[in-house]
């Protein structure tokens, strides 16, 4: 760790030697500044803006994933002329780096996927409110994997909800105001849970800081006070997070919001939104109560079964649906049942394989999403599999990036989803008590996602005789599109063969995540 | 004084279960609003005199408006459908 | 069985109607059968749910008691109410309080916390109005062509004098007392109570009482839509520069070159002025966008 | 443990009316109700909070001079230092301060989105939009 005092007077040594270290801070402010300002442009300019910002994003998240590579180590940065526990601060690591940059890339490329179906699905007279909320949802994520502050942190979680409900809402049609209602209600839920838990937490520790909260924790636990209010605590903020990352039980609100927005809109909340509450459950695990304090508690086992009926009866449901887009958006529910079954092993494995599996499907799914959506153009906008046969032979881009998407949500090797597959079964080994029923689940699991994604590969790629009018002449050289998908696939690839590095990466994170 | 606290917060009990139990949209609206109020006054007696001025003005004023405009707005003013025929 | 007579009533007047009007008869009837069909699949769905909504009830009352239990289980083990002694009573606001005023300049320690020390929280506080505030306008604003703003205009006009006597005199004084409380309220947030929210509330319940004494012209005459507009964005990102400015400054161990004056004045107290100032019109332009976006549909 | 309610008083109160309002939202068919539920949960939660700020007689977290603490030039010099003895804890203060204004944004962002429904499907009912919605559906 760098050199940091804290002394209650005002004798604040603090170090800062290195310009990288600003980096994340400006690229928050720097986001809020440019979502403000696309409320005073119109379309094209803050589209531009939009995507200036998050190229600008990249560019200093990854300056930020090298330098802490340099280093090897974390490094605390002060919101404010006060050192934490009485101002904010960001806490940055090379786990929060790699989180962000491959946020922003994924953002960029989901947009620039769907950027068609954006001007097609909202009207032209919203459509710069789009880009504001996606810029401002791209400020709450990055401010959410970087901050250390459990009150900011609500703050943040907020403002994820709120921009997360208006891109739903923006696609112009009577179904996605439902869908919306829906969403915010159970996000509303979430939220509530979650701050009391805040609550209770801050009365009994003192605390709003990650770190002074686990030194708290650790003390209380040590001589045996507050157990059961700790307990409850942890019971509320599992809830709250799995309530509005879409845990099963939890999920009922996800078919709808994902299947009913704009392609887009899917592919970023189904990549990116939901991982943003499961980033901040590790960061509670790890941060505020500490790795042994979770394990020894119930709520880990709650956790993991909940992982493994999410996997079985999510991929259950996704072979019953008949559209397209809630079959994915069913598929996101079991997929992130995987998340959580690796969290629930409670082992280090289990967590990085946990976050390994963050970042496969944060690459795979809005693939798949946007280019469900350009199916759907070849059928006049309908989802269901009837009208879309043989839609993969008419945009053929899109019937190769939904192929590799499929092949590796089922878990073929050579894609992202067979390392992860494979990480948590290594993971399951190590815990013999869950072993059998963790691999039981993924075997499963693995035989449902093919039972759905093959017949449906087999329809899209079906030779279709009918000679259907189509109104809407298919764009296939859209090039955004087609980079996007390719960039996609690559990165894919890339988790797929060099899972090894990602891995001593993820793992180099875990070590100085807490 | 304290005595006085007891009453606000059985108020404060009595107005969220009435609330939950009455079927007419404006009644509840009311209650809700009254509720508001106890509540900045409630933030007088604990010491967060910031905390009552925005609730009075928050809760009570601008959310309960932006209520009855919506009521307003969904014809439910006048109540012809939820009361027993 | 009362709703289906209702329904069928209604049903026999919709075709009496319909005789009235015979060139849309066949339309028309269409039209009502169908609405009639469905109206009585839902009274049948809702005679059906009768059972299940008992259901729903009773599970409603057993979550909110099992949810209740469980965290008033919780309550009993924590700290007593009032006690000095609690940890939430730890150094942290011993700091806020000792050090409050030489670090911030301001003499109320809330707004010394939420404006310099945990000013990105309120950043972020800011910003979830702004959101909600366009979100409000994605869904209901209407953009109106110029001959309709016009008509609507002339249709205001007729009914200017019609609007209530009471209510005008009563807004005659009561809306310049109210808008310099509010403006107190907020110029006063290092001092006392209140603070940039509060002040830019009462602001925005002062507009929407003039609003809705005076009508729509004479509102439209110093506020409308692009004024709305600037002000909010001028306000936010004016916060959000002067933040970076200060957490760049801080994190490098830069001095700030902002005063923080004599502690008790009016202009002191650093930053806090004008963010409360930038926040507290934002928040009036927002609560009076909100009014007038659920009254009419346009700001 | 019912004589640590009685102490805990708020604490207590401001769970149920939490648990209330959880329900409220949560079951309530009705939007508009639903959107109260809403802001009974958020007020309760508030409530906890400023309660876990409270110190039994001590005052508002501002500077008073009648108190004994007139050096004001002291404390901006470092010189001096306010009684501490004499405030409440600011911190859930500024909290609460924040939450309110998030949930007046929720409320705003709700009743905008209850206008909508009630203009597109004629009614408030949640379960009966849905099965409106359905219904629609099915017959494309």
């Amino acid at each position: 760790m760098l050199e940091y005092t804290t002394i209650i007077n005002n004798d604040y040594h603090y170090v800062i030697n290195s310009i990288v270290q600003n980096f994340p801070c400006i690229s928050i402010i720097l986001s809020f500044l440019s979502g403000i300002f696309c409320a005073a442009l119109k379309s094209k300019g803050a589209k531009k803006l939009c995507f200036f910002n998050l190229t600008v994003g990249f560019a200093l998240s990854l300056a930020t994933l090298i330098y802490c590579l340099k280093v090897g180590d974390y490094y605390i940065y002060m919101m404010g002329h006060f050192p934490a526990p009485f101002g904010n601060e960001i806490r940055v690591g090379v786990l929060e780096a790699l989180m962000a940059t491959s946020f922003t890339l994924v953002m960029m490329l989901s947009l620039m996927g769907g950027l068609k179906h954006i001007y097609h699905d909202v009207l032209p007279d919203k459509q710069e409110y789009y880009f504001l909320m996606m810029t401002l949802l791209y400020t709450s994520l990055i401010a959410l994997i970087y901050t250390n502050d459990l009150f900011t942190a609500y703050v943040f979680v907020e403002i994820n909800t709120l921009t997360a409900c208006a891109i739903v809402m923006l696609k112009h049609s009577k179904e996605t105001l439902v869908a919306t209602a829906r969403y915010l209600m159970m996000s509303l839920l979430g939220s509530g849970l979650f701050l009391i838990g805040i609550s209770i937490l801050y009365d009994i520790t003192g605390h709003l800081l990650m770190s002074n909260i686990k030194e708290g924790v650790q003390n209380l636990v040590a001589t045996g006070r507050y157990t059961f209010p700790l307990e409850m605590i942890i019971c509320l903020f599992a809830i709250g997070l799995g309530i509005k990352s879409a845990l099963y039980p939890f999920h009922s609100w996800l078919p709808d919001a994902h299947g009913q927005s704009t392609s887009a809109s899917s592919a970023v909340l189904s990549g990116l939104v939901l991982k943003g509450y499961i980033i901040l459950l590790i960061k509670l695990v790890y941060r505020v109560f500490g790795f042994n304090v979770i394990n020894n508690s119930k709520v880990l086992n709650i956790l993991f079964v909940f992982g493994i009926l999410a996997m079985t009866i999510g991929s259950i449901k996704a072979i019953n649906e008949r559209d397209l887009k809630k079959m994915i958006a069913y598929s996101s529910v079991a997929q992130i049942g995987y998340i959580y079954m690796g969290i629930g092993l409670g082992n280090e494995l289990g967590m990085v394989a946990a976050c390994l599996q963050i970042l496969v499907h944060a690459f795979t799914k809005p693939m798949l999403f946007n280019t469900a959506g350009a199916f759907m153009d070849t059928a006049n906008g309908s989802r269901k599999f009837k009208d879309l046969k043989g839609a993969a032979r008419k945009n053929m881009y899109a019937g190769i990036a939904f192929a590799v998407g499929a092949f590796s949500m089922i878990g073929i090797p050579l894609f992202g989803g067979f390392v992860v597959k494979y990480n948590l079964a290594i993971a399951a080994l190590n815990n013999p008590s869950k072993a059998v029923i963790a691999l039981l689940a993924l075997i499963i699991s693995t035989v449902l996602n093919a039972i759905y994604y093959v017949p449906a590969l087999m329809v899209l790629f079906k030779k279709d005789d009918s000679t259907k009018k189509i109104v809407v002449i298919p764009d296939k050289k859209d090039l955004g599109f087609i980079i996007s998908n390719g960039i996609f696939i690559i990165c894919n690839f890339i988790l797929g063969i060099m899972s090894s590095y990602f891995i001593k990466l993820i793992i180099d994170g875990l070590k100085v995540f807490s | 004084m304290i005595y006085v606290q007891y009453i606000l917060i059985l108020f404060l009990l009595v107005c969220a279960i009435s609330v939950c139990v009455t079927n007419n949209l404006l009644v509840s609206l009311i209650i809700f609003t009254a509720y508001s109020l106890v509540m900045s006054v409630i933030w007088l007696f604990l010491e967060s005199p910031d905390l009552a001025i925005t609730e009075a003005a928050v809760g009570a004023g601008v959310t309960s408006i932006l209520f009855f405009i919506t009521l307003k707005k969904v014809g439910k003013m006048t109540d012809k459908e939820d009361s027993d025929e | 069985m009362n709703k289906i007579f209702k329904s069928l009533n209604d049903f026999v007047n919709g075709v009496q109607d319909e005789k009235e009007n015979v060139h849309l008869k066949h339309k028309n009837k269409k039209h009502h059968e169908k609405v009639l069909t469905e109206r009585i699949e839902d009274i049948v769905e809702s005679g059906e749910n009768k059972g299940f909504n008992k259901f729903y009830n009773v599970i409603a009352i057993l979550l909110a008691c099992v949810i209740i239990a469980c965290m008033i289980y919780t309550v009993s083990f924590l700290p007593s109410f009032g006690d000095p002694t609690n940890p939430a009573n730890n150094e942290v606001v011993q700091a806020y309080i000792e050090n409050g005023i030489r670090d911030t300049g301001a003499v109320n320690f809330v707004a010394g916390m939420i404006l310099n020390y945990r000013a990105f929280d309120t950043l972020g506080e800011s910003t979830v109005l702004f959101i909600a505030a366009t979100t409000v306008i994605i869904l209901l604003f209407k953009h109106k062509t110029k001959e309709e703003e016009k008509a609507e205009q002339l249709e205001e006009a007729k009914y200017e004098d019609k609007h209530d006597l009471i209510l005008r005199h009563g807004a005659l004084i009561v809306v310049p007392a109210t808008l310099v409380f509010g403006v107190y309220v907020l110029f006063n947030g290092h001092l006392s109570p209140g603070g940039g929210f509060s002040g830019g509330t009462i602001m925005g319940a002062a507009l929407i009482l003039y609003n809705s004494a005076f009508g729509d012209n004479s509102t439209k005459t110093f506020f409308n839509y692009g004024i709305h507009k600037v002000i909010k964005i001028s306000a936010l990102s004016f916060y959000a520069l002067s933040q970076l400015y200060s957490f760049i400054t801080g994190a490098n161990l830069i001095e700030s070159i902002i005063p923080n004056g004599i502690a008790g004045n009016l202009i002191s107290s650093g930053l806090i002025l004008p963010l409360n100032i930038c926040v507290g019109f934002e928040v009036a332009c927002t609560m009076f966008g909100f009014y007038s976006l659920f009254d009419r549909e346009e700001i | 443990m019912v004589s640590r309610l009685f102490t805990n008083y708020y604490e207590t109160v401001s769970i149920i009316i939490f648990g209330i309002g959880f329900v409220t939202l949560l079951l309530n068919r009705n939007i508009i109700k639903k959107i109260i539920g809403f802001n009974f949960m958020d007020t309760a939660i508030y409530l906890f909070l400023a309660s876990k700020g409270y110190i039994t007689g001590r005052i508002a977290p501002i500077l008073l001079e009648k108190l004994g603490d007139t050096n004001l030039a002291g404390y901006q010099a470092g010189t001096a230092v306010p009684n501490v003895q004499n405030y409440i804890n600011p911190v859930p203060s500024g909290l609460v301060l924040t939450g309110i204004v998030v949930s007046v944004s929720f409320t705003a962002f709700f009743l905008a989105l209850a206008v909508r429904l009630y203009r597109e499907y004629k009614t408030l009912d949640m379960h009966e939009i849905i099965s409106i919605m359905n219904r629609e559906e099915n017959k494309e």
